[in-house]
């Protein structure tokens, strides 16, 4: 997959050149994740990428060791003391952490809510990543298509602590309510693969003849429940699940799973050093600019989240490049006053 | 030994895992499906495992903290030996177990030849060992897992017995033949007991220590192995809580926290109680909010009902000593 | 662990006494105390040699204001300790405390006095429930608080729906921001202040002296005509109040109670809360506890941390350093005291 | 008689003190021998020397006509040393069996142990040493005395040259002690080498036939036939003077106020209808074999257990007690444990704070401040007073000698101004000197009108310190009669009293 961002940030960076302007002082770009995580990765390559192709100082992914509020703070303390003077920062918790982000804020530099957002108000310029809610809705609607009326879904989603949880929760619901298919099963806080294998595995068990649709909102159980339902080898129920991990594309081209709610970290990551770049070299973010809103903030841009089907998954890495390269081209004259 | 079996410290929880099962399956009677069972062992067999590598550094009266850590890292180097540099599984296998080995040799020499406590070292050793984990994988799965281990991490040998059941099985029986048949495990369980009095009869308490977190690590990287088979991928996360269910079930089981005394049937029930509340939690679809609460309070019920049978038997000891 | 009775004097024998009892300078050189703040000059210079940035105003405010909290988990665990037991539900407590004082601030509008004060009543009350439940039944604290752990997360979980609060008095959340002289947060003076206080309690008072008593041995203690149980449960309470102290001061840190500040279940606290303590020469078995020791603890950890962070070893690696750092940092201050023994027996 | 061990000109040097200089011992086969000192004056660090715990800095032993130099505890029990220590070696849940043959764990780690054999051997043991205990049971199940003789029998399964015993009869009751005599005597017979270390010249007169005594880490005399010396000689012999006997004279403080009253007391743990009286000044001493529920009943009176029937008054007002708290707090009535390590001392505390802690509560001030001035000036005078030889306050009590201990555990409640002391075995491990200046403690004390219970099986001590004796047997008062201080019209009264014949009493 790597090798696949390089091509597209060679492709990219081709068309892109000219535009590119150096700042004055050289712009030092942090991308800091709230934790080791798969979905991130693709950051280190897009940072990198952006660094090269719009001369940045550095565009460097730093990840936290854990899944902790407190480590990614003090991190990000450090990243100050070592001179970083933009931030691109998936929030550790969407209200905890404003307070550090506009302590970013005040020392000048462009702080940047990156794959989920801070909850408003906040310092942050905006927030760019994939509209939580929206896509479990989305990822519900498709489906349905698939299911008949009254069909019973289940949804293995995440943490409880992480309010995105509850959004995705309510927006899963909604979709159903639409769709007038019921949700008769919520199971959270499954993030770590063994608990996830068992609950997930031990609700199958008792349940497979009563579900009808499995709708995933987390990258873990996604994978978890496509091995799962691989292993009892059942193709009546239609699962739609989340991210591009290889187990889940293993299983959409299998026909275990129906397909994925792709997102798109790498735009985030590329799109969100360029447009640092940008603002430290004193273009300002529109004043009108054409903010989508979401249950968190007012300021949202959608990096884009589409549905990947058996048919197009094969190529999912092309399509996460089209919305990247749909969304780059008019950011900045969409968002941004230079 | 020459106690009736109801005194026995397992009599307590085997009560309350087949009331267990008994209402579970009254209820819900796919609970005893043929599936539904096998997914039970397969918790089951895993997380045994992982009490047992903590249940060997209670009989010797210190805690191991490093388990986790100790499990992802055999995991994450069992799959990325077989996905990077093409090692055929079994080999890879008995690899990861020696590095599991190796870690806790490195655990029980620290704590035997400097005298800190167990608790610190491996307190040190837990981020030293995740460290790598992460150092290695940079938080990234191993995916290329061969098919034989999936189906052995997944599969029955004979419905609804799952594969993984086997070294479950064989490590209780093992453990319980080394601790109350063999004289190094009553060496084990005699340093737990009493460190000077052991010491005095010629136990080198030094050499005790480092076998105990021998066997300990040599578990650890086993239910990590284990979990590959069984996950079918070499997640980076593994092991990261393990630590409250490998005390949890052997202290269900009756284990003293102390040392001198543990019991492997117990901690197996243990691990079952846990596994079944788990699945209850699902099954009757609790509302996730409040699926710690129920956790919290089952727990403290089970060990609430051992301390109770304890202080009866008690009792009536004092009644015919004095 | 194991202190083998060799080159001891005999015990059996008047006026034999072990190095430790001797007094003045000599036996602070002895004491942990004085190795880890010899640690924290050694690292301190380290640091500071390699990545000149870690004097820099910012990086000592972000030092002091981290390390204010985590000495305050220390301490919340420390208390606890001297009873011989442990208490694993420190982050649940913590948390548990700061959504209640965040709740009341945000409910009733309350100025955040009466919020804190709330806040840190739950605490006390959180923890005096574990002590009732742990000398109740006589099981192991271990084993109690794990199960209270997550009953305690749980039950804060389901009420709060993992909302946050974020309507905190800005009079409140303003001390987390506020510089004193450019480099100290308010946050470090309030952790002084509870670490004076706790060393007045347990040196200057009866309850405080019974408390200690009461964790070195309890049979003894109640034959003085000390009350065990109660002690024991005073023990837990303080604990759940130092833990509620922890969370409200991450409240005016973040400027809102989160239920994920502490973690799933509130288990990020548990490594800070026993590196501290263990570190500072609280005796796990109980009865003796060094309030200075847990402060400086907790503060060298602190330092490793950021200090890694700042020279930026290899990103992944960072918790293998520090692991091997406080290895390290055991054996150095192992080694320095037994070299002192030495010197002083020969 | 054949020599089995000697040990020639044996120096053990700590920094600072000479421990042990030139010492001699000679032990002979088929003989007990004892081994006297005070504390203090050698006797542990010689007992260390001979077990390898300690290396000797000069001087040889010879071990059954062999050079003995042990290298470490376990290498000298495996030349032929055994020792039953004062605390117990055993694993508490292990079965009698493996705590007899627990040094066959070392060798062979993977053999199976064969359980049926393992039992059987260690019946022959129990046979002998006519322990009547199913070889299985756990030893965490059994009493002082069996755990005791199961130590023993774990020493002479490994066929010792020699069996060390340090202090054997401190737990025991007289019976079991006279049991253990009679093995003693038996196993010597059999041609055993034993060594008998025991504060107790009674029992040393009754069973030893050598003795070495130490003093100052020197040999004050180097195996003496026994028979040769009176119990006098050996005194001088240990303390370089004669033991002072008191000449007190009987007294009677039976009337006036009774300080503590039990009427008709009935307890949870099975007393009986208990009457007790002391008064102002006495002391009352409560005699009875380990077991009988004295030190039980004391502790009913302290509120540690539930007094079901009956009630206890104090001063003659019936007393509200529902803790010790409120026993030591509001009755002022000080319990002196007979267990010091477990019971009566925090040992890992320093002596001021262990002096201290009775009387925190009431010195602190303003709400519970105190300091540790105003702890020492209440505290001091008594510790000084009792002469405790400690080089600091701030010395852990756990690193003084047992006889300091014991006077800091009632220095504590001097301090604590008790009204009633109970004092439980007050000379348990304790050298002739210190027990010979707390017998005048007590005595002065109860002159200063405290009121003393005194527990002991002691009957010399009993008799040198009671007024009026009382004697206890199974959980219920016997009778009891003032004490004339004639020893055997006494200890005939009372054995009397325990038999249950009322007659005895007077």
């Amino acid at each position: 997959m790597n090798t696949a961002q390089r091509v597209l940030a060679a492709g990219l960076s081709l068309a892109l050149l000219p535009s590119a302007t150096l700042a004055d002082e050289s712009t030092r770009v942090a991308l800091v994740p709230g934790g080791p995580h798969p979905y991130f990765a693709a950051w280190e390559q897009a940072g990198a990428d952006a660094a090269k192709d719009f001369g940045l100082g550095s565009a460097d992914y730093r990840v936290p060791q854990k899944w902790e509020l407190g480590l990614q703070n003090q991190m990000l303390e450090s990243l100050v003391t070592q001179g970083y003077n933009a931030f691109l920062v998936f929030p550790g918790d969407p209200v905890g952490t404003v307070a550090i982000a506009n302590e970013l804020a005040e020392t000048g530099a462009p702080v940047m809510a990156l794959a989920g957002c801070l909850k408003d108000p906040s310092e942050a310029v905006f927030c760019m990543g994939t509209d939580t809610g929206n896509s479990a809705y989305l990822g519900t609607k498709e489906l349905l298509k698939q299911l008949g009326d009254g069909a019973k879904i289940v949804h293995f989603t995440g943490f409880l602590v992480d309010p995105n949880t509850q959004l995705r929760i309510d927006a899963v619901a909604k979709a159903a309510a639409e769709g007038g298919a019921e949700v008769i099963q919520v199971i959270a806080d499954i993030d770590a693969p063994e608990p996830a294998e068992e609950k997930i595995n031990a609700y199958l068990a008792a349940h497979v003849d009563e579900v009808d649709g499995i709708v995933t909102t987390a990258w873990v159980p996604a994978v978890v429940a496509s091995n799962a339902l691989r292993k009892i080898g059942d193709k009546r129920i239609v699962m739609v699940g989340i991210d591009h991990d290889e187990v889940v594309i293993q299983a959409i081209k299998d026909g275990f799973v129906h397909g994925t709610m792709l997102q798109n970290p790498y735009g985030q990551g590329y799109i969100g050093s360029f447009v640092a770049d940008r603002l430290r070299s004193g273009c300002t973010v529109k004043a009108d600019a054409p903010f989508k809103s979401n249950a968190l903030t007012d300021k949202f841009i959608d990096s884009g989240t589409v549905f990947a089907g058996a048919n197009d998954v094969d190529n999912y890495v092309g399509s996460m490049q089209s919305i990247t390269k749909v969304l780059f081209d008019e950011f900045e004259s969409t968002y941004l006053d230079c | 030994m020459n106690q009736k079996f109801w005194q026995s410290e397992w009599f307590g929880p085997l009560l309350i895992t087949v009331t267990a099962i008994v209402i579970v399956s009254s209820l819900n009677p796919s609970f005893l499906s043929p599936f539904n069972i096998q997914i039970l062992l397969l918790a089951i067999s895993v997380n045994a495992m992982i009490a047992f590598s903590q249940m060997i550094i209670i009989a010797i009266g210190q805690m191991n903290l490093s388990v986790g850590a100790i499990g992802g890292m055999a995991a994450i180097s069992f799959g990325g030996m077989m996905e990077v540099w093409g090692i055929p599984w079994p080999i890879a296998a008995v690899l990861s177990l020696s590095i599991g080995l190796l870690a806790g040799i490195a655990n029980g020499a620290l704590c035997a030849y400097t005298g800190i406590s167990a608790f610190v070292i491996t307190l040190a050793s837990l981020s030293i060992f995740k460290g790598i984990n992460l150092g290695i994988t940079e938080a990234q799965p191993f995916y290329d897992i061969p098919d034989t281990v999936k189906s052995l991490g997944n599969d029955t040998f004979l419905h609804p017995l799952p594969w993984l059941v086997l070294p479950a099985v064989a490590a209780a029986v093992l453990l319980w033949y080394l601790l109350f048949r063999l004289p190094l495990g009553r060496a084990i369980l005699a340093v737990g007991g009493n460190e000077h009095a052991a010491a005095l009869s010629g136990i080198s308490v030094p050499r005790i220590v480092i076998v105990a977190h021998a066997i300990s690590g040599l578990l650890a990287a086993l239910a990590g192995i284990m979990l590959v088979g069984r996950l079918q991928i070499g997640q980076p996360t593994i092991g990261d809580d393990w630590l409250i269910l490998s005390f949890a079930a052997p202290v269900i089981g009756g284990a003293i926290l102390t040392g001198g005394h543990v019991s492997v049937a117990g901690t197996f029930l243990g691990v079952a109680i846990v596994a079944i509340i788990t699945q209850v939690l699902v099954l009757f679809s609790i509302d996730p909010f409040l699926v710690q609460v129920v956790l919290g309070g089952l727990i403290l019920w089970a060990v609430g009902i051992n301390r109770y049978r304890e202080v009866r038997a008690h009792r009536k000891i004092a009644a015919g000593a004095i | 662990m194991s202190d083998t009775s060799q080159d001891r004097a005999p015990e059996g024998d008047d006026s034999q006494t072990r190095p430790s009892a001797m007094g003045g300078p000599l036996r602070f050189l002895l004491s942990n105390e004085f190795g880890l703040i010899v640690l924290v000059l050694l690292f301190g210079i380290l640091f500071s040699t390699l990545s000149p940035a870690f004097l820099s105003k910012f990086s000592l405010y972000a030092l002091g204001r981290t390390s204010a909290v985590n000495i305050m988990i220390g301490f919340s665990m420390m208390v606890v300790i001297i009873t011989g037991g442990l208490n694993l539900s420190v982050g649940a407590i913590g948390v548990g405390a700061a959504m209640f004082g965040g709740w009341l601030m945000q409910a009733f509008g309350m100025p955040w006095v009466p919020g804190v004060i709330g806040g840190l009543a739950m605490g006390a009350a959180l923890g005096a429930l574990n002590g009732v439940i742990i000398v109740r039944s006589g099981l192991h604290s271990f084993i109690i608080t794990l199960a209270t752990m997550s009953i305690f997360f749980g039950v804060m979980i389901y009420l709060t729906r993992a909302e946050s609060y974020r309507e905190i008095s800005p009079a409140f959340t303003s001390y987390g921001r506020m510089k004193i002289l450019g480099v100290i947060s308010p946050l470090l003076l309030v952790t002084f202040a509870v670490a004076i206080m706790l060393s007045v309690l347990f040196r200057f008072t009866a309850l405080g002296r019974e408390m200690l008593v009461a964790g070195a041995n309890a049979r003894a203690a109640e034959i003085s005509g000390i009350r065990v149980n109660r002690m024991i449960t005073y023990c837990h309470m303080l604990s759940g109040i130092l833990a509620g102290v922890a969370g409200l001061m991450l409240v005016s840190r973040t400027g809102a109670a989160i239920p994920s500040m502490a973690g799933q279940l509130g288990q990020d606290w548990l490594l800070p809360a026993f590196l501290g303590p263990v570190l500072g020469g609280t005796l796990l078995t109980g009865g003796r506890l060094s309030v200075l020791g847990t402060l400086l603890g907790s503060f060298l950890v602190t330092m490793l941390t950021t200090g890694l962070l700042l020279m930026q070893v290899g990103a992944f690696w960072i918790q293998t350093y520090l692991g091997l750092l406080l290895l390290a940092a055991v054996l150095i201050d192992l080694a320095r005291r037994s070299y002192l023994e030495r010197r002083k027996l020969l | 008689m054949t020599e089995i061990f000697n040990a020639q000109g044996i120096l053990k040097t700590f920094p600072g003190v000479k421990a042990l200089e030139d010492v001699s011992v000679s032990l002979t086969r088929g003989s007990i021998h004892a081994l006297l000192g005070e504390n203090g004056a050698g006797k542990s660090t010689l007992i260390k020397v001979m077990t390898g715990v300690y290396r000797p800095d000069g001087g040889a032993m010879m071990l059954d006509g062999a050079e003995y130099e042990p290298q470490n505890t376990h290498d000298a029990i495996v030349k032929g040393i055994g020792v039953v220590h004062q605390e117990r070696n055993l694993i508490p849940r292990f079965s009698i069996a493996e705590n007899i043959f627990l040094e066959h764990l070392a060798d062979q780690p993977l053999r199976r142990i064969d359980y049926p054999k393992l039992f059987q051997d260690a019946q022959r043991w129990l046979d002998l040493l006519e322990i009547d205990a199913d070889p299985a049971t756990p030893v965490d199940r059994l009493s002082v005395a069996k755990m005791q003789l199961v130590e023993i029998a774990k020493a002479l399964s490994l066929n010792s040259k020699i069996l060390m015993l340090d202090e054997p009869t401190a737990s025991l009751t007289p019976h079991e002690t006279d049991t253990l005599f009679g093995i003693l005597r038996r196993l010597r017979d059999d041609g055993a080498s034993l060594v008998f270390v025991s504060h107790k010249l009674e029992e040393v007169q009754e069973i030893c036939d050598s003795v070495t005594v130490l003093r100052d880490g020197q040999n004050a005399c180097e195996s003496r036939r026994l028979d040769e010396l009176g119990r006098q000689d050996i005194v001088r012999l240990m303390i370089g003077r004669s033991e002072m006997i008191p000449d007190w004279v009987a007294r009677d403080r039976a009337e006036g106020q009774p300080v503590l009253e039990l009427s008709n007391v009935s307890t949870k743990l099975g007393h009986k209808a208990v009457d007790l009286k002391v008064h102002k000044g006495e002391i009352v001493g409560l005699y009875g074999l380990v077991g009988a529920g004295r030190s039980e009943l004391a502790k009913a009176v302290l509120g540690k257990f539930e007094i079901t029937d009956g009630e206890v008054l104090v001063n003659g007002i019936s007393a509200k007690i529902n803790s010790v708290a409120d026993a030591v707090g509001r009755y002022r009535i000080g319990y002196v444990s007979e267990d010091r390590k477990s019971e009566g001392l925090v040992l890992i505390h320093s002596v001021l704070e262990n002096v201290g802690i009775p009387i925190w509560r009431r010195l602190s001030q303003f709400g519970g401040f105190l300091t540790n001035g105003t702890v020492r000036k209440h505290t001091v005078p008594f510790i000084q007073k009792l002469e405790v030889r400690t080089p600091s306050l701030e010395q852990q009590v756990g690193n003084l000698s047992g006889g300091n201990q014991q006077k800091i555990s009632v220095a504590k409640w001097l301090a604590a101004e008790a009204q009633v002391l109970i004092i439980d075995e007050p000379s348990v491990g304790i050298d002739i000197k210190t027990k010979a200046y707390l017998h005048e403690l007590i005595r002065e004390l109860s002159d200063t009108g405290t009121a003393i219970l005194l527990i002991t099986s002691d009957m010399p001590e009993m008799i040198a310190l009671a007024d009026r004796i009382v004697v206890m047997n199974e959980y219920a008062v016997m009778g009891g009669f003032n004490n004339t201080r004639d020893y055997t019209e006494m200890s005939e009264g009372i054995m009397g009293l325990i038999q249950g014949d009322e007659t005895a009493a007077a």
